[in-house]
């Protein structure tokens, strides 16, 4: 075999400019997913004070509930979960071969109506808050 | 060398296990999103409440099957994304089996914590 | 318009002409080869880009394990004479025999058959002769076929994307045959219909290149693979039996299953062969032929 | 060094068939090829696989439409072969697989094609030869031949005698590209050569840039005479700009040809009053070239191909790949406008003298497909035709290399049967110039002290071969691709569809001037990896001596027969010129020698008639 060079990671991660739409689907995809599992963690550990009593359990959500900064974080899920079903659901169609002419404006509509429906809901998340 | 692929270790399952959790949990998320933020507030949480939802069998018995397909879905996921990437050999059974213990230890602590709201006290924990 | 790449003759000691040919000389020479046309290839496209504002710059990916100069990678630049029509392999075959004859690339039937000229062009697999010039923003950055080992230039390492298609068992095998020598099988319209798209592969590697899982998983049998094994899975010839140990060949560890339907195989196909489609399709085969063991 | 049984060098249909059929037969056999195989030309042919399968055919037909095509310049002996052999080679691939396209009941379909009394042009839309050289190539895989893909072939190891009747091949000197190495391949039974035809002497062509005749040039050098070639087809349909083709399948559904005018040029001028657009190819050339030059051509070049009649859904049905071919290389859309189209060298009837067994007269040395001449295609190929000789002489070359019992050849080779000698009216000397590398002027190497066996015979090719890349990578001279275009450009303009005398002289001055100037290349890349400046420079000379032979055989033969028209005898002459036109290469340059067409069949004998359609 002649001498070869491979040309590394480093040229692949400089790549993403020239990603397509199911690449980026792809990747979003993965990232939410992450959040999702990491938060689902949390969100028990959290809920898991109520093992501790009655007041703990109340006085903590409260306190959370209370914080301006968690309820932009939940904002935050909101968004990443709803893109993670929106996707979830196009990969889904995907996966029964229904559409699949239309994989990236499906994506497309994924990252939009992940947007509008997020915005919408901010009131509603940051209700009581302050 | 690219080996013939011989020993039937068919991958299958998961993936389709994948799917069918994703397909219940697009109904059941959405579910407790709604339920949780929409009806009741966020700030309006409390353990009485919870409770008293828990006191449901219905809901208790979904909130269960929920936390184990999201688990299965969610580290299963993870898991497959790894392996995706190439993990293999020791590296992968170190993973797999910390994943697993993962979420043992997250549906334990959840049921525990369902158990609570609901007042069940027969497991031994 | 042709210019050509003389030899310029530089003095050197006749002692050392007549000797056999040491390393160093070798060494020597190739440093001589090199220093010449990278200053010829310069005037070169200099002079063309001042006389014709029709030039198309590009620039290419050189990498020789042996030149001195070649051996870290680098990007040579070329203005190319612009004629209606031009296509990315056209300006490779114009750099080559008019400025520097060591560019180096596979090529062959020049009409998107023989699948030798896949090239990562502006950021995406593209065959060579079927990619026009005029469809490219400027410069055009031609590069080998990412996530191959490169053996010089723009030539890549086919060897594993072949092994890919070779462990699928790529040959028709049907169950039975008919008896006679004169006896053709027969088969549906509707089923060749079915399987067209999936024999026309030829062979370039795009897909498998633009594939991130394949990038990352270096066993993962890749599209073209999948897709070899689609053909002859649906073709209703070969037979059921046959079509069962087709599917436990997809359905390993590194078969369809590590198929994240990122799309980008079938974007880049040339031959436009719906390859995510395909892959999804034997998925659910799998899943369907395996439930019944469930 | 390498050694088995067979060695077979390409890896194109011919090539491909060739060593299934002889590992079938158990030898050990080896492909060795430049390309790997799926990328070789086969895989560009688009239109089809002529093959007597129906009740209502037979066999005869096809042979006899084969030789009035051929215009009566083919061997009987090998058209009948051909012809008897065809329906079950194509049976057999559909058996391997092969993505036919099918009719209502299910059975292979069959089109029509020019200068064929039947429809028997057995299809895969167009992209038959892409289905074919896959379907094989998998086969291939299968039966676990060797391949050594990469490796260029550069010389045969022949033996020294006297007269080439007398020689032996005993193997081939290959050079592999990824690595620079030269190295032996010994054969222990025989080497098929299948490296397909020469199209690269011309500049405007429908064949590869690999095309350039390679294994033709070198048993030409070994001493095994060249047949007929003068005889070049030029496909009347290709695309203006590139050289790619539009298959014959357009006409053969129904397209139909147009000049500037909107004439339908081939009744209305009366070039072919009964087949119209489906005439023989070397009519419809001609027919367009002299609307072209009688100032009825579109913008001075080309004619309309105009397949719009045909409708949307027949066209995706059948014709799919040529609006792909159509769109990306010349931008037209073939369902709303015509095609531009002009005849583009595509074909060469020539090539290697075999027999119907696919055996030269040097013993142990084979040739099949294009690069072969066993005498199927005459004056003129029909289209269709030169797949099924791919399958049928590639599998009897295969099997009669591996040791399988064959009939004894009714054709012989060499200056074995009858023949007789002539003179060539060069306007300068030919041949090789110089005395660059004696290897090259012959065949073989002679081995040191004179050894005669095999093995030795082979050392000291392979030992001259890399004194001869040696001395390209080192020596300063000229750039090879300035020769070869302007060898191509004076092919393309000298020694065309219409030839004169004046032009090929003209023709052969240019290529004494290529030669001359042939002697002072050199490589300019000193890489050993993959090194294609190094091969396209072994290619040029290939293709010096071809283009040589070629306009050597046009000059020599004064009438006018098939794809050979000539200004000066504007008629077929039977009387004088019913014999194939043999160059042998004698101690550095050609000899002409003639020997007899063969007529008679098993149970006929073909007639001469006048060829109309
Ligand atoms: C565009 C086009 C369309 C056609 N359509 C039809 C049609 O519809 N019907 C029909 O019957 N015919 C058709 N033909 C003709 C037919 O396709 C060819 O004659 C035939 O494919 C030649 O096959 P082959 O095996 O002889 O050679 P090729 O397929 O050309 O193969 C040559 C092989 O030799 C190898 N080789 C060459 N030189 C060397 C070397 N020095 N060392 C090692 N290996 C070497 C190459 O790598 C390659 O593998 C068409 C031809 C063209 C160009
Ligand atoms: C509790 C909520 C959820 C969690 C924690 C979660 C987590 C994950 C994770 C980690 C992955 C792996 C991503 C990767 O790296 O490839 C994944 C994949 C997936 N998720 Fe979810 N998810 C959740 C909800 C959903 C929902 C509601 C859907 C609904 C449609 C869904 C659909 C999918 C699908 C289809 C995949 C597979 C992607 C693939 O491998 O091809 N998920 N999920
Ligand atoms: S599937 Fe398409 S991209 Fe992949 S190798 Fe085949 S032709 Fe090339
Ligand atoms: S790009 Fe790769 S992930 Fe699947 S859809 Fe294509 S094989
Ligand atoms: S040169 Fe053959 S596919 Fe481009």
């Amino acid at each position: 075999m002649s001498q070869s060079y491979n040309r590394g990671l480093i040229e692949d991660f400089g790549r993403w400019r020239e990603f397509s739409a199911g690449m980026w689907a792809w990747i979003f995809h993965k990232f939410t997913g992450w959040v999702l599992v990491g938060y689902l963690f949390t969100h028990i550990a959290v809920l898991s004070t109520a093992l501790a009593g009655d007041a703990a359990y109340t006085n903590t959500i409260q306190t959370l509930e209370s914080l301006l900064l968690v309820r932009i974080l939940e904002v935050g899920l909101l968004a990443v979960a709803v893109f993670h079903i929106l996707n979830g659901m196009r990969l889904l169609m995907v996966d029964l071969g229904i559409g699949l002419e239309a994989q990236d404006k499906s994506f497309y509509a994924s990252l939009i109506l992940t947007g509008a429906i997020t915005v919408a809901s901010v009131p509603t998340f940051i209700a009581g808050a302050f | 060398m690219a080996e013939r692929y011989s020993s039937f270790r068919p991958g299958g399952r998961r993936w389709l296990w994948q799917r069918i959790t994703a397909a219940f949990l697009v109904v059941v998320l959405a579910f407790h999103f709604f339920l949780l933020h929409f009806i009741y507030h966020a700030d309006e949480v409390t353990f009485a409440l919870s409770s008293a939802r828990m006191e449901s069998w219905a809901y208790y018995s979904l909130m269960i099957l929920f936390l184990v397909t999201a688990t299965f879905h969610g580290v299963n996921g993870v898991y497959n994304a790894l392996i995706n990437q190439g993990l293999k050999g020791t590296k992968r059974t170190i993973i797999k089996w910390t994943l697993i213990v993962a979420s043992v230890i997250l549906i334990v602590q959840g049921v525990r914590t369902a158990n609570a709201w609901a007042g069940i006290t027969i497991l031994p924990f | 318009m042709s210019t050509q790449v003389p030899k310029q003759k530089e003095a050197e000691s006749p002692a050392e002409e007549e000797s056999a040919p040491s390393v160093g000389k070798q060494r020597r020479d190739q440093a001589k080869a090199e220093r010449r046309t990278a200053a010829e290839k310069q005037k070169e496209a200099a002079e063309k880009a001042k006389e014709a504002e029709d030039t198309y710059h590009i620039k290419v990916f050189r990498y020789d394990p042996e030149v001195e100069g070649k051996q870290e990678p680098r990007f040579d630049e070329f203005h190319v004479p612009f004629t209606k029509g031009m296509t990315v392999l056209d300006a490779l075959m114009y750099a080559r025999d008019h400025y520097d004859p060591s560019l180096t690339f596979r090529h062959s039937c020049r009409q998107a058959i023989c699948g030798s000229d896949a090239f990562f062009v502006n950021g995406s697999q593209k065959l060579g002769c079927k990619t026009q010039l005029s469809e490219l923003s400027e410069p055009v950055r031609i590069e080998p076929l990412p996530h191959q080992d490169v053996v010089k230039d723009l030539v890549v390492d086919m060897d594993h994307f072949y092994e890919q298609m070779h462990a699928i068992e790529p040959y028709f095998d049907p169950d039975e045959l008919p008896d006679g020598e004169l006896e053709e099988q027969r088969q549906t319209r509707e089923n060749r219909e079915k399987v067209k798209m999936s024999t026309r592969c030829i062979w370039c590697g795009a897909c498998m290149s633009s594939c991130n899982i394949a990038a990352g998983d270096n066993q993962y049998l890749g599209p073209a693979a999948i897709n070899k094994a689609y053909r002859f899975a649906m073709d209703e010839r070969e037979g059921e039996a046959r079509k069962q140990e087709r599917l436990k060949i997809i359905e390993q560890e590194h078969g369809v299953w590590r198929c994240q339907t990122q799309f980008s195989c079938t974007e880049v196909c040339p031959k436009d062969i719906p390859l995510t489609e395909h892959i999804q399709e034997l998925k659910r085969e799998a899943v369907k032929s395996n439930l019944k063991f469930w | 060094m390498y050694e088995h049984d067979v060695i077979v060098v390409g890896a194109g249909g011919a090539g491909l068939r060739a060593a299934i059929a002889a590992k079938n037969e158990g030898a050990d056999v080896a492909i060795v090829s430049k390309l790997h195989p799926v990328r070789s030309h086969t895989g560009a042919a688009e239109g089809g696989i002529n093959a007597a399968l129906r009740d209502a055919d037979s066999w005869e037909d096809h042979a006899y439409d084969t030789m009035k095509g051929s215009d009566y310049l083919g061997d009987a002996p090998a058209i009948e072969t051909l012809c008897k052999n065809s329906p079950k080679e194509v049976i057999q691939l559909e058996h391997w697989g092969m993505a036919f396209s099918r009719e209502e009941d299910g059975r292979v379909s069959q089109r029509p094609f020019g200068g064929l009394s039947f429809p028997r042009t057995t299809y895969a839309g167009a992209e038959t030869g892409h289905q074919l050289l896959h379907t094989m190539y998998e086969q291939l895989v299968k039966s676990g031949v060797q391949v050594y893909d990469e490796w260029h072939v550069l010389n045969l190891a022949v033996s020294d005698e006297e007269r080439p009747e007398d020689r032996t091949c005993h193997g081939v000197v290959a050079y592999d590209v990824q690595s620079g190495e030269v190295s032996g391949f010994r054969a222990r039974n025989g080497v098929i050569l299948a490296t397909g035809g020469p199209g690269q002497a011309f500049d405007h062509t429908t064949n590869a840039v690999s095309c350039t005749g390679d294994g033709q040039a070198m048993a030409y050098r070994a001493g095994v005479p060249l047949e007929d070639m003068e005889f070049i087809q030029f496909h009347p349909t290709s695309l203006p700009s590139t050289g790619v083709l539009i298959s014959e399948g357009v006409r053969g559904e129904g397209g139909i040809l147009y000049n500037a005018e909107g004439e339908r040029f081939m009744f209305e001028h009366g070039y072919a009053n009964n087949d119209g657009e489906l005439a023989s190819r070397d009519v419809v050339s001609r027919a367009e070239l002299t609307e072209v030059n009688e100032g009825r051509g579109i913008e001075d070049e080309y004619v309309h191909l105009d397949m719009r009649h045909l409708g949307e859904e027949r066209i995706i049905d059948r014709l799919e790949n040529i609006l792909h071919l159509a769109e990306d290389f010349e931008g037209v859309d073939g369902l709303v406008e015509p095609m531009p189209v002009k005849p583009g060298q595509h074909y060469a009837m020539g090539g290697i003298e075999t027999d119907e067994n696919g055996e030269t007269c040097v013993s142990g040395l084979y040739a099949a497909g294009e690069c072969a001449c066993a005498s199927v295609h005459g004056a003129n190929r029909l289209g269709g035709n030169a797949l099924p000789e791919l399958i049928v002489f590639g599998k009897r070359a295969g099997k009669h290399a591996a040791g399988a019992d064959l009939e004894t050849a009714k054709i012989t080779t060499g200056k074995r049967g009858e023949y007789e000698l002539a003179e060539i009216d060069s306007p300068v000397e030919l041949g090789e110039p110089g005395s660059r590398g004696d290897a090259v002027a012959d065949g073989g190497a002679v081995a040191e002290g004179g050894a005669t066996d095999g093995d030795s015979i082979l050392e000291a090719t392979v030992t001259a071969e890399k004194a001869k890349i040696e001395d390209l990578l080192e020596r300063d001279g000229i750039h090879h691709s300035e020769v070869r275009s302007d060898l191509q450009k004076s092919m393309t303009r000298y020694v065309n569809v219409f030839r004169e005398e004046d032009g090929l002289k003209k023709a052969l001055r240019d290529i004494r001037e290529a030669r001359d100037r042939y002697q002072s290349v050199a490589v300019s890349d000193p890489s050993r990896t993959f090194n294609t400046d190094l091969l396209q420079t072994i290619e040029t000379q290939n293709l010096l001596d071809l283009a040589e032979a070629i306009t050597v055989g046009a000059l020599a033969r004064k009438e006018f027969r098939g794809a050979h028209w000539r200004a000066e005898a504007q008629e077929r002459l039977d009387d004088e010129w019913l014999k194939h036109t043999m160059l042998s290469w004698n101690d550095g340059s050609p000899e002409l020698w003639y020997k007899p067409v063969i007529l008679e069949g098993e149970e006929k004998t073909y007639e001469p008639k006048i060829r109309s359609y």
